[in-house]
């Protein structure tokens, strides 16, 4: 067997007093997919810095080509052929998609920048993705997918030896995955070594071949993909038995709480009218793109719209998220970075922020904040090390709780979740399946927008889909299937679909 | 009668009490000419730095094809060569209170007596104080001129005995020398007079002393005759036993002698120093200008 | 600017971080008193503390602009302005009211109102036309200044005479020894520090300046409460001119220059993140003391030449802050 | 600090962009001409954009320390410092050189590494020793200040009057009828345009501003970066001042003063983001166009009284600005 590019021997990580990588082994071969998976804070993306020059190891050491080596700064390690895809976005918000693809690596003619080669250049690897955006559109403009596909791109710019990829598929939709996983095909077969971290084990099993586990920390397996089932990883990762991911649904009360008439996000969505009943789990479903996440910030105030909506039978005020709040319909963001957490800031301001008034009589009653923070972080399982840390320096997947738990907090009768799992491992997932079932169940109503369809299919009694800003249709019950959801989103089938 | 003639006035922006009066005296005079000779017209700038104004001189020339220009110079230096270019157009040149550092390029210089400032305050100081007594200074912005008032004041002081405790700027603004005035006052328990140098800082430095009650311990001179001040000194006030006149009014004259230059053929070139005075409690009335802003 | 603003106190830190500024201010204590034996003497601190209250009172404002992710140049000329519009209006009210509590009642009323209105017209402009604050309130400090000069006619405001003499007490005089103004400034800064910590409008101007994205989508009302702290420091600089006025009992064009700079200053150096994001009443109040040492250390320790104070107060801004950034470091 | 500012151009805005501020300056040009016949003539055209000269230079380089999420409060006592420096070196330098153009290029070197090493000075402790740029150069600003004032005692430093008799013409003569210091200008803005379009350093200041720790992950020298900035600004107030000298012959403690404001309200009005991230260096032109123009029209035309200039200047820009606003939201 060829022998690693990069290996990785007994490093362990501290953070101040906490050890968050215990001794950990790890390597790298030519032309293989490594994958590495773990529960939320197991130490995958730590893992995955130390490897890319971005963090230090505390102990332990690094081998490349055998040779030991030292990353002081990551140009060290991009130098010697080590390419990163950060699950939490290294994308500059106000610059455009070029600029930041070719970010201290410029095209130059004599002293000038070469304009029309990285124009030219950003436009090809984002096709080879088959992606859209603009290269003179700026990060803040495009749609968070947009954003991981051009980080991609990113990375397949540069010649590299070893791609280390976090969670890149976390915020994709199947077709994007797709894309992306033959990508990595080619590169496996170009002799590219890949490590690759996802919490959708299908993709896994369908890309690896080799799987390492992680769990607190500490390696617990590796093994030849073939010989892990999806289940064994699972069970590896949390260390217990994993039964029916999805609970059983529950049944739609009669009345119905939020009545939505042909609202319109300009430019973004065109008069999208549906209804919601108390106790359902409604599922929105579509491509990137398709507009489902303006259509739900429309509905809470964070768009400028036309149209109605009517919660619980009085219409609800436009264009004011604290109205909506006060008649009980929260909006879990898609963008965890940039909209729904201040990653500078505490994790008990952050978690009391949309809610703050149910704490504050003159003064904002510090103990029950705490309070509540210790509820959430037993509620979401969300681990910390330390209470005081800030919220950017979560793990990803329990960054992703406590913008969960936050929403929760402020005690809603509708909850619209704009992808509830972004990066949140398996156990956890179930975790939260449950916990949305059990809010149905207790009379509470949830809108699922998620791109991940099995997610939407397993948890929702009503599917709509979307297409391209406008409402394709609508399934239900038993009829609602992969096959059927995808027609509507592909903007085909539709009489079928509703017919049926 | 023949075709209007302009005349530029660029004098520094009202900063301090003595420019807000000579800002004042300037408006008056020019209202007052415009009804006096329908034949002239007048252009006021006022200038925060020298810089500005000699960008104001400058657009008085490319624009409003002024004849003459009254010029109170921000600082001598900078202002040198710009005037001496508009003079080498041939525009008549009044310069008043601040000397060019070049002789002779204005037609008409009208200034107060900067030294004579210092000097007359120096002599009082001289005469009513006995060797070993002890005063402190409060000077003006860091300029030319507040150096030539010091100097002519320290000069005036020789070899009286007078010891000067200590010298900070005020900046001819209240609050500084307030704060400065309070400062002295806890630093040292013996005070016998204070050169305010200027009635803004004057009133400062009275509220200080009132502050910690040592009226009786002290008196105090300032300068260039505000009208509260010179109220004072006329109602007998013991703490402000005299003031120096450092008159605001003497743009007035500058204005009005250039006008009467380009109006009539009066000869009026020359110098015109109007030199300092003593206001005592006597005299106070004819220094007394009660609408003054001044 | 530097990592040293961009990652603000964790609590962890929270120690250090209110060490830094303090031992600045212990040093200069120190130096003072070195220096001149009547530094600490009762006369000389209550003179420092009166006089670090009209800064002081709106540099808590400042304090709430800057941690909103604001900025407001404008609080200086805005102070003349007030003070101009008060003594005018006391002066005119009485032939009206007469000479009396009153009537000082009334010019207060009329200071606070006119600083409420000048905050709400930059808050206005900032929040709702959206215009940067760095534009609007250097437009409006040149507008105030100017508008100053001109109700003075150049020269200067000076309250009626008498009047002086029935308000002279509020600023000289005070309870149990301790004067007025600084009774105040003590009063805003608890209640600026308690606002900052403990009230939901504290915590929103933190997220407000920290990332207005997820305050809006956390519901917060951003515009009303960008508003707020332009009106709040209005109202600051309303109440600061209050106790000003009685203290010389006059206005001009000159009054209150530079203030801004160095309220602003006094934040930074206390510690708020010029940024936004976050913000420390207490050590806004550190830093107003420090400014204000500096120049009475000056003033009472003779320096070699009056023309080096400048550099002096400089190098020990600088230094003082490096004191309080080394110790944030050090943990 | 406002949604205005924090999206700034996208491509399809561009062009409404450049329409802003443009706008702005036209409007004030047929202002002008309405005003004043002479308004347009070649010797107020000439004199306008002389002047504009120095502050524009030291604009050029504040575009960039503000594009990478810096300030700089010294430039104003900086240029007045180089200014005195200069001119001492060059009186000093008389017996060895002799009055000649030897002489008056000594002179330039002097200014332009005196500028450089302040510049620097800045940098190292912004960028090394991490302390917040706003104190830095708040305590570098006064520093400055009064060493001028104390190496001119106070006074005037005044350049030797032949020596100026030959240095004048740099101010004041040029090629084919336009002045040196308009052709400098041009050069640096024209430069300065490429530098932050169409280099590497010009994209890096960018992201520095924009976000510091993805530039650092981008493998960006982001110290080096930062560092730079502040010495360019340094050396373009030394090449500001080598102008700047042969006007007034002379330099003082009141050389400058407020300088730094308005070369950062030139780059806001520009469209440049207060707080980093987005930069554009010809808007910095028109800014300083538009604030020269102010002042030159209230010259033209008589005001009521000279008093309200202030306030007619701080109306005139938040006008030019909103103006610029409007037309973004346009799109
Ligand atoms: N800068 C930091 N300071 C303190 N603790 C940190 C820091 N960064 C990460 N951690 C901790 O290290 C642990 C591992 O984090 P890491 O991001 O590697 O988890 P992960 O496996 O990537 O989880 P996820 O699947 O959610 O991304 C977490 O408990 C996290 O809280
Ligand atoms: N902040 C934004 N500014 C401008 N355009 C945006 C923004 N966010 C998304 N878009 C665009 O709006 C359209 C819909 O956005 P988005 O992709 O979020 O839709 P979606 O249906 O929510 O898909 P997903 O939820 O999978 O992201 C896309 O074309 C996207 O590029
Ligand atoms: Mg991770
Ligand atoms: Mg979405």
């Amino acid at each position: 067997m060829t022998p690693p590019v990069l290996a990785a021997h007994q490093i362990s990580r501290r953070f101040g007093p906490i050890e968050v990588l215990h001794g950990v082994d790890f390597d790298l071969i030519p032309g293989e997919v490594h994958a590495l998976i773990g529960e939320n804070g197991a130490g995958k993306s730590t893992l995955m810095k130390i490897l890319g020059g971005y963090l230090a190891p505390s102990d332990g050491e690094l081998r490349l080509d055998g040779r030991l080596v030292r990353f002081d700064g990551l140009r060290d390690a991009e130098d010697a052929g080590i390419i990163m895809i950060h699950q939490e976005f290294n994308l500059a918000m106000q610059l455009t998609v070029e600029e930041n693809m070719f970010l201290g690596r410029e095209r130059r003619l004599g002293p000038f920048l070469d304009h029309k080669a990285m124009q030219a250049e950003a436009r090809r690897l984002l096709e080879r993705l088959d992606c859209g955006v603009d290269p003179r559109a700026r990060i803040s403009d495009i749609s968070v997918p947009n954003r991981q596909m051009v980080e991609i791109a990113k990375a397949l710019g540069r010649k590299a030896r070893v791609i280390i990829m976090d969670e890149p598929t976390a915020v994709l939709t199947n077709r994007e995955t797709g894309i992306l996983l033959e990508q990595i095909d080619r590169l496996r077969a170009a002799g590219t070594a890949i490590l690759y971290t996802s919490h959708k084990l299908g993709e896994v099993s369908r890309i690896a071949d080799r799987i390492t586990v992680l769990r607190d920390g500490s390696r617990i397996l590796t093994a030849p993909a073939r010989e892990l089932s999806e289940d064994r990883m699972a069970e590896a990762m949390v260390g217990r038995e994993l039964s029916g991911l999805f609970p059983s649904k529950a049944k739609a009360q009669k009345d119905i709480v939020l009545d939505v008439r042909s609202l319109s996000v300009p430019g973004r969505v065109r008069d999208a009218s549906f209804h919601l009943r108390k106790g359902e789990v409604l599922g929105f479903a579509g491509l990137v793109g398709a507009g489902r996440t303006e259509l739900m910030e429309g509905i809470v105030g964070l768009r400028d719209t036309t149209g109605s909506v009517t919660v619980k039978g009085r219409p609800l005020r436009p264009g004011s998220v604290l109205a909506a709040r006060e008649a009980g319909l929260v909006y879990l963001t898609e963008d965890r970075k940039e909209k729904g957490l201040l990653l500078g800031m505490s994790l008990r301001e952050n978690l009391t922020l949309l809610a703050l008034d149910r704490f504050t009589k003159v003064r904002i009653d510090a103990k029950a904040e705490d309070r509540a923070l210790t509820r959430a972080i037993a509620d979401f399982d969300i681990r910390v090390h330390d209470r005081a840390m800030t919220a950017g320096s979560l793990s990803g997947g329990n960054q992703q709780k406590l913008l969960l738990a936050k929403i929760m907090l402020a005690e809603p009768d509708i909850v619209i979740i704009d992808e509830p799992t972004r990066g949140i491992d398996i156990g956890t997932k179930q975790q939260i399946y449950d916990f949305i079932a059990g809010l149905a169940a207790k009379g509470t109503s949830v809108i699922v927008v998620s791109s991940e369809l099995p997610e939407v299919i397993g948890l929702a009694s009503r599917v709509i889909v979307m297409a391209a800003g406008r409402i394709a249709g609508e399934v239900e019950g038993d009829r609602i299937t992969e096959d059927a959801i995808l027609r509507l989103a592909m903007g085909l089938g539709e009489e079928r679909a509703m017919s049926a | 009668q023949d075709e209007t003639k302009v005349i530029g006035v660029a004098i520094p922006s009202a900063t301090h009490g003595f420019m807000g009066g000579l800002n004042f005296h300037a408006q008056e005079t020019v209202k007052r000419l415009e009804e006096v000779y329908p034949q002239l017209d007048f252009v006021l700038a006022t200038a925060g730095d020298a810089g500005k104004m000699v960008n104001d001189i400058e657009d008085m020339v490319a624009t409003r094809n002024i004849d003459a220009l009254v010029v109170l110079p921000f600082e001598s230096e900078p202002l040198t060569s710009p005037v001496q270019a508009v003079k080498e157009q041939g525009i008549w040149v009044t310069v008043v209170d601040r000397g060019l550092s070049v002789p002779g390029i204005e037609d008409l210089y009208v200034a107060g007596d900067n030294p004579g400032f210092g000097r007359i305050a120096g002599e009082y100081f001289a005469s009513h104080l006995e060797a070993g007594q002890k005063i402190v200074i409060l000077r003006g912005i860091p300029t030319t001129l507040d150096n030539e008032r010091v100097e002519a004041f320290t000069a005036a002081i020789e070899g009286s005995g007078i010891e000067v405790l200590d010298m900070q700027h005020g900046n001819w603004n209240r609050d500084d020398a307030f704060n400065v005035m309070q400062d002295f006052l806890s630093k040292y328990d013996h005070i016998d007079a204070v050169w305010a140098a200027d009635d803004d800082m004057a009133i400062g430095v009275l509220e200080a002393i009132a502050q910690a009650g040592r009226e009786d311990e002290m008196w105090v001179v300032g300068g260039a005759g505000m009208k509260e001040i010179v109220k004072r000194i006329m109602d007998g006030d013991p703490q402000l036993p005299v003031n120096v006149t450092y008159p605001p009014a003497q743009i007035s004259t500058a204005i009005e002698l250039t006008a009467l230059a380009l109006v009539s053929d009066t000869p009026v070139s020359g110098r015109f120093i109007i030199g300092s005075q003593v206001i005592t409690p006597e005299n106070a009335e004819k220094f007394y200008f009660p609408d003054s802003p001044f | 600017m530097t990592d040293a603003t961009s990652s603000p106190a964790r609590p962890r830190r929270i120690n250090f971080h209110i060490l830094g500024p303090l031992l600045a201010l212990i040093a200069l204590v120190l130096l003072g008193a070195m220096l001149n034996s009547n530094f600490l003497s009762y006369g000389n601190v209550t003179n420092v503390l009166a006089r670090s209250a009209f800064i002081g009172i709106i540099a808590v404002g400042m304090t709430f602009v800057i941690t909103a992710g604001g900025i407001d140049l404008s609080v200086g000329s805005m102070a003349a302005f007030v003070a101009g519009v008060m003594i005018l209006a006391m002066n005119s009210l009485i032939p009206v009211m007469g000479i009396g509590v009153p009537l000082i009642l009334a010019g207060m009323a009329v200071a606070l109102l006119t600083g409420l209105a000048a905050g709400w017209l930059n808050g206005f402009l900032i929040a709702k036309v959206r215009i940067e604050a760095f534009i609007v309130t250097l437009g409006s400090m040149g507008i105030y200044r100017s508008l100053v000069t001109w109700l003075a006619d150049g020269g200067t405001l000076s309250l009626n005479f008498d009047l002086r003499g029935l308000y002279r007490p509020v600023y000289y005089e005070g309870l149990l020894g301790v004067s007025w103004p600084i009774i105040v400034f003590a009063l805003v800064a608890l209640v600026g520090e308690l606002t900052m910590r403990h009230t939901a409008f504290g915590r929103h101007c933190a997220a407000l300046g920290a990332n207005e994205q997820v305050a809006r989508y956390s519901a917060v009302k951003v515009d009303r409460a960008r508003m707020t702290t332009y009106v709040l420091l209005g109202t600051l600089v309303g109440l600061a001119t209050i106790m000003y006025v009685p203290r010389l009992g006059s206005a001009s064009g000159s009054t209150g220059v530079l203030w801004e700079l160095e309220a602003i200053a006094a934040v930074i150096i206390g510690g708020t993140v010029l940024k936004g994001g976050y913000g420390r009443v207490w050590g806004t109040v550190v830093g107003v003391l420090i400014l204000s040492l500096i120049d009475n250390i000056l003033n009472l320790a003779s320096i070699v030449s009056p023309y080096l104070n400048g550099a002096i107060q400089g190098v020990i801004v600088i230094l003082a802050v490096v004191l309080q950034r080394e110790n944030k470091a050090a943990e």
